[in-house]
């Protein structure tokens, strides 16, 4: 299983990561940050291929990606 | 009178908005006034913070060095500014951001949750007019309609539209300090 | 009051300039004073005046100098790092003897240093950062309405003089919002310059040029402008005196500082001490013979500065030993406090009566607390 | 578990000071990417700009200095010919490149100058808070052209790669976006060429990116990468401006 | 004597660079120091360092900082104008704490003046040029013999305390031919540089940079500049004293003017003058204290510049009235006579005896004759 | 009796300061020609730069103005733009031009700044003594190049009417010379032409104009004439390189 | 008849004019001026058509050429 | 011994290589030199005006005041600098170009065809030379073998075909003064 780790102080919530996922799997957060940002978040559930792309956008490097045996 | 006011937040946090704008009303209330960032950021992000006197006397040194209010927004903000605060200051926390660190004897604390109300309005930056409602509740530095005004001509074009949430934002801060802490009468 | 406008200092002073008739401005962009050229960039256009972002601040003072030969009012304008690089342009203007504003809004240094206020730019300033023996004439206002004021009055000095005024602010009052008015009629009438450059049409040409290759040319030019100078000197001085009368300690402060002496005045006046102020709005000519005077009268002066003790020897130099001399500053960006300088003061009182010639710091590298 | 993707070594974990979207954070994690997958972070030597990347030493875990505003070409210069076996790259802003050090680039590139900079275009002064570059669209709206870029009063769009194709001197030029993971990973093979052509001594590269600066392009993020494919890519064409693997040598 | 060279000041200068170890040399071209560039263009490619004519001064010391900062021993110079250009650069590399080698052949300024020699430039070397609270290390020699000597010695300098330094020459110095020694052995060993930027490989990142951009920390970095400048103030200060133990009056000048006073010194000797010399070799530091102390002796300082007065400020502020300061200068290209400096003195004498603290011309902008 | 010819009146009658065989006084004669033909002396400001034509001051009889080394197209800048009407102009040399204000003069051309530079290319800082220039030629020896101008050391000769064609803004450039009268009036014709992009507020327009510098080229001025001719148009091919009247409006 | 007159104190003695003369009229001096140089002058009795050549030649303006009937 | 000596001329006539063969060969003869050009020319053409200084004691001012000699090349170099003589002096003219202007009552003056007889050996700018000749003769400062062996190594490369007409003009220089003044013994 991939899994995709997005760092929620790091994450600036830009939404660059958000359209980029071939799965629609990222999303914007309703809720605040510490610095008062709505940040993305994987949907849980949802699917990921582990193409990177997500990681390749992400201004913050706010990303990471794991395959989990 | 002399009201000397630190606020302190992040750059987007519209603190600049709101020292202006209370500048403007208070200026055109025939007071004097003087507005200033301490600390801009040439360098993006980190913490802003703005100093407002605001007098019926001439002011010299525009610097607060004591603070009769300190507005903060964020945690890393408030703590850098605690400072400021004297016995007697009023001291208002964005609570939706701020953690409260100290009991404070002698200082009278306000804790509003302006980024939740802000956010439960649509937009976020519309805390600083959140807090805004709540600062003049308290201290009735300048008369709402008059600062309605001012804000009126301060979003004009593209803008436009903003106004409406900044005067509900501005409303429920008044309204949330009313409610929560029971006030009534103003301080001042 | 409904001719106040709620302004920046930086603002103010590209309106003012404005209304002193300045129609070409030619600036390059830099923390704190971004706010005057993007005021310029507005207003420009819309009084059929000119506005140029330069490539560079090089660049941005040359075409001031083409717009000065030419005749005409002209203002550029930079921050600190931005300031050291007109240096050249500087000495060319006053070696050309071409009006033209200069507005300097300090930011902490050496080198990229910081946004933060600063008044360490002084000795650039007064003694000439760039080469030869030159003037510019220099202001420092304290609030932004004197900021507005003196950039006005800047533009008739320049061309009183023909010579480069600079405007010396901070990135305080640079960035201050407060009230200012602009009570001056807008200049729209100029003494004619017959000296520009204009086209040689029905009249011997002009030339404006600071090169001077034939032996004895360049000394005979240098000792007229010395002459000048010394009329400068003369006739300009600029300075407020608060409270020296009854003082036994004179603080000594310009710009941001002088404000918070106020501050310190005011303070201290209820603990029943005596402190005056001399507040040099000139910096050159520097108020030489106020500060000789004072010190026929107070027992010390102290000098604050956002410096690590530049003016300071402007008073030592008017003073000459006199009395004694003391300094407080903060550089790098530091504000000095009232509560700090009231201490200060505090601490010299008690010297103050152990003799006037008694000058323990004198001479030493200067304290910066 | 295997670790698909993580941030490179060499970038320092820590929130930077861009703005959400920013493209600088983007291209500077790409280099600590290479420096990591080559290992030369002991031969590298980087210069920020005075730009809004000013604290890029704060991000990339080698040894950098700061260059004045404009001057990276020249301090590059004075350090290559110190370390001329060390990697040294300049990261410049279009206002720092295009304005104020112009002469000090197009010298550099004319000199064989044996540097690589890495050139981040994003039409706009966005330390000082949005004022017009040299390289500002036609029609784009800045602080200091309030009513949009005009050729006649504010002069035209520069090309910089194209203007050092005609300087003999230069050895590669190209021009990248990074609006896509494709076109970020072009801009990647495009550095490594840049620091491929330097770590062969063959002469002056630069590396010219199209970046967003979605604050004072007034845009959101997303919107930005879409507004350089489809306006700015119009102005400032993707490609390989000058190659010297492709030059019979 | 057959190790001694005929040579300009300029190319002494050059060579004394090389000999200290100097393989960095970035220049650009301008009248009077053109001999020092093409020395340097000549002899670098022979002990294999870089010479690169950069294409403007301001790129000239931007390399110069690149190489300072990568480690290496580098110099630059220029002449007034140019001088002007690279304040900017100046201020960086005291941000930056860079050691780096400056040589001003000054020149008759303002503007483009002229090419002959000068002493105009003191304030720009000494106060700083630039911006903010930065000093450099200014040394000034008064033949070849000895700029090549102090050249030499400011590479060590600027490496001990990490700070630029300046050797302040003018015209008549860099074009004038005297023999000169390099008696010293060429330096080959030098300290390591731990701070430079070398690539980091096996060691923490070094980074070389002159912004602070948290408040407070520009402040604690100016201090601690501060501290060092004290340090420099209390150890490098340097000087030549001839003849004051038994005089009445002090000359004080410092290069080319110096030598003009000791002739003036070996003429007034047969007529029964007792005068004195102070030459400061450094100009920052300044040698306060020796004038201090010399105050104490003497009846009177004459100062001598080509300038229309500008170390005269460093000797009153090191005087502090004690004793009258009185100035003779020439600008914009002349160069003082030991006649007319004899006639000055001769002027000066009568007055001596009216009380050492009768200071008419104190106070007064220079006299200039 | 019939004048043939007799020098221009706008032409100060006095010995220059000129070497025998220098360029500068041909070219700066030719102006005066323009001037007196076109009866524009009045109409005309001048910028003299700071290089061997530093006192053209002297022989020119119309309002000029000095302009710092390299600095020309920011003053003649800020003149024009006082004086829309007038016709301005600068004369500047390749060390000048080239090197320290090629910022300078990038810009105006990009500006589309409506002013005339006259461009002295002679291969040489003549004034400082003859140190290598931007345009000295590969092999040249220079003081600063004693054994000849090499890419590798020094870079490469910079073109720059080939360098401007690039900038949107210029509307005119042209390369001549003045090494037979045929050429001579060629000259006189771009220079002309130059003026006129100006009255007819085209933009910017510059002529390159090969110029000896018998001096520091370490020739006589026949053998100086014949090397531009021979070797100098080689690295420096003479033509127009931008004519707003050849491109489409 | 065409008359050139060559100022002796303008010209520097550069011999642009020389070559330039399709008559091969003109010759530099043996003779020094007042600054010590060779200067140009017209050869007597030499043919001259008037072509000017000579004068657009001539760095220093030295050179008028006038027809006289 | 203090030799004070000022050389004027054009630009291009070879002033400062008179001066600097001149100082090179005094300090090869162990004596202090000093030796620079006054006035150069960032304008071409125009006077220069150099100053030369030979002493057996250390040299002060390396600024000549006033001259024990004084060359002059051209008239207005030579009016400009006339100043300089004093009671005593000995004047050099090149009388080629310079036409004496007074009697000079106490001041010792030669007049050198220097331009007319360098011109005759076929390189006018070897008039310098010529003067050197009639100097030295006069002032014996340096021995010729030593000051010929200077003119030797300066004379390097492409220019060493210029030595025989140099050393050419050094000899009629001397040869003039002693057939035109019937000179004879050194004066110093
Ligand atoms: C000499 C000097 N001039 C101006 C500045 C102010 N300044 C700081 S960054 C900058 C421009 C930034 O624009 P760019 O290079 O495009 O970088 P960006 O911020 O857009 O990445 C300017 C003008 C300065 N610090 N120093
Ligand atoms: C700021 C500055 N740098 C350098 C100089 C010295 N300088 C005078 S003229 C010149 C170059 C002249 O070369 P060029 O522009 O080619 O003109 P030319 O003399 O060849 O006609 C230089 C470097 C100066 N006066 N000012
Ligand atoms: S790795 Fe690919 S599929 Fe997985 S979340 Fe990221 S973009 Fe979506
Ligand atoms: S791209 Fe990065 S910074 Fe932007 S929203 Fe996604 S995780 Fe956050
Ligand atoms: S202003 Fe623009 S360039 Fe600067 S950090 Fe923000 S988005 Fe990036
Ligand atoms: S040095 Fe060259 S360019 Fe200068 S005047 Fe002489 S010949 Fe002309
Ligand atoms: S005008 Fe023609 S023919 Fe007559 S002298 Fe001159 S070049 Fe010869
Ligand atoms: S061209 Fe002119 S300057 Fe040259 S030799 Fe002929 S007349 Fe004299
Ligand atoms: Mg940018
Ligand atoms: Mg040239």
């Amino acid at each position: 299983m991939v899994v995709v780790k997005i760092n929620k102080n790091l994450c600036k919530g830009c939404e660059l990561c958000v359209p980029f996922c071939p799965h629609s799997s990222i999303e914007m957060s309703r809720s605040l940050n510490d610095y008062g940002l709505h940040t993305a978040y994987f949907k849980k559930g949802y699917p990921c291929n582990g193409c990177r792309d997500c990681a390749i956008m992400c201004p913050e490097a706010a990303i990471e990606i794991f395959h989990v045996q | 009178m002399t009201e000397k006011v630190i606020l302190v937040g992040y750059g987007g946090q519209g603190m600049m908005l709101f020292g202006r704008l209370l500048a403007q009303a208070a200026m055109l209330d025939g007071k004097q006034v003087t507005f200033f960032p301490s600390y801009g950021t040439e360098v993006r992000g980190g913490t802003a913070c703005y100093h407002l006197i605001v007098s019926t006397e001439e002011i010299y040194s525009p610097v607060v060095e004591e603070a009769d209010t300190l507005i903060a927004m964020n945690q890393p903000a408030y703590l850098k500014s605690r400072d400021y605060l004297r016995p007697n200051s009023l001291l208002l926390l964005n609570s939706s951001m701020v953690r409260r660190e100290d009991n404070y004897n002698g200082i009278e604390v306000y804790e509003i949750p302006a980024t939740e109300i802000a956010n439960e309005l649509g937009n976020v930056v519309a805390s600083n007019m959140v807090m805004m409602g709540a600062y003049n509740y308290i201290k009735k530095l300048i008369s709402i309609p008059l600062f309605l005004n001012c804000l009126k001509q301060t979003l004009r074009g593209k803008k436009a539209a903003l106004y409406e949430i900044n005067k509900l934002a501005l409303e429920r801060g008044e309204e949330y300090l009313k409610n929560a802490y029971l006030l009534k009468a103003p301080t001042i | 009051m409904s001719n106040k406008h709620l302004m920046t200092g930086n603002e103010a002073a590209a309106e003012a300039a404005i209304q002193a008739g300045c129609r070409y401005y030619y600036g390059y962009p830099i923390t704190p004073q971004n706010e005057l050229m993007n005021h310029m960039a507005m207003r420009m256009p819309q009084v059929g005046g000119t506005f140029i972002q330069a490539e560079s601040e090089i660049a941005a003072i040359y075409m001031a100098y083409g717009s000065a030969a030419a005749g005409a009012r002209v203002m550029t304008s930079s921050s600190s790092p931005g300031i050291s690089l007109k240096q050249e342009g500087i000495s060319y203007l006053a070696g050309s003897e071409l009006p033209c504003v200069i507005v300097n809004v300090q930011r902490g240094g050496p080198g990229l240093g910081d946004i933060s206020p600063s008044q360490a730019d002084y000795f650039q300033a007064v003694k000439g950062g760039g080469h030869g023996d030159y003037h510019t004439l220099v202001l420092a206002p304290s609030s932004v309405q004197e900021l507005a004021d003196l950039v006005y009055d800047a533009f008739d000095l320049a061309d009183r003089y023909r010579n480069p005024v600079m405007v010396l602010g901070d990135a305080q009052l640079g960035q201050m919002v407060e009230p200012v008015e602009f009570s001056r009629p807008p200049r729209t009438y100029f003494p004619k310059k017959k000296w520009a450059i204009t086209g040689a049409e029905g009249r011997p040409r002009n030339i404006i040029k600071s090169f001077y290759p034939v032996k004895g040319e360049l000394e005979e030019f240098n000792l007229y402008l010395q002459r000048k100078y010394q009329k400068i000197e003369e006739k300009e001085v600029r300075y407020e005196e608060i409270n020296t009368y009854y003082s036994e300690i004179a603080l000594v402060a310009y710009g941001t500082c002088a404000r918070i002496c106020k501050e310190v005045i005011r303070k201290a006046s209820p603990l029943g001490y005596r402190i005056g102020l001399l507040r040099p709005i000139s910096l050159w000519p520097f108020p030489k013979e106020a500060l000789r005077n004072l010190s026929e009268r107070v027992k010390a002066f102290l000098v604050i500065e956002m410096s690590a003790g530049q003016m300071v020897e402007d008073v030592r130099l008017s003073v000459l030993g006199r009395c004694p001399v003391h300094f407080y500053g903060r550089t790098g960006g530091g504000v000095p406090s009232s509560k700090a300088v009231l201490e200060k003061v505090l601490e010299i009182i008690p010297t103050v009566s152990a003799g006037p010639l008694e000058m323990a710091e004198m001479g030493l590298p200067p304290k910066v607390d | 578990m295997e670790v698909l993707y993580s941030p490179p070594e060499t970038l320092i974990r820590t929130s930077t000071h861009y703005c959400p979207g920013c493209g600088h954070g983007i291209v500077q994690r790409l280099i600590a990417e290479i420096i990591d997958e080559w290992g030369i972070r002991g031969k590298t030597i980087g210069l920020a700009p005075v730009g809004c990347a000013v604290l890029a030493y704060n991000y990339l875990d080698i040894d950098m200095s700061e260059a004045a505003h404009g001057r990276p070409p020249a301090v590059a210069t004075g350090i290559k010919r110190v370390h001329p076996d060390k990697l040294v790259f300049s990261y410049q802003g279009d206002g720092d490149l295009a304005a104020i050090g112009l002469a000090e680039t197009i010298h550099a590139a004319n000199r064989g100058e044996n540097i690589t900079v890495i050139f981040t275009n994003n039409a706009v002064y966005g330390m000082t808070n949005g004022q017009m570059a040299p390289t500002t669209l036609l029609g784009q709206r800045t602080l200091t052209s309030p009513e949009g870029r005009s050729s006649s009063a504010h002069g035209y769009p520069l090309r910089i790669c194209e203007l050092l194709a005609t300087v003999e001197g230069s050895s590669y030029l190209e021009r990248v976006s990074i609006t896509s993971p494709e076109n970020i990973n072009k801009a990647k093979e495009a550095i490594k060429k840049g620091f491929k052509t330097q770590m062969e001594k063959r002469g002056f590269s630069l590396i010219e990116i199209l970046c967003p600066c979605p604050v004072y392009w007034r845009m959101g993020a997303v919107e930005s990468m879409r507004f350089i494919d489809e306006e700015m890519t119009r102005t400032y064409p993707l490609g390989v401006f000058k190659d010297w693997e492709k030059i019979a040598t």
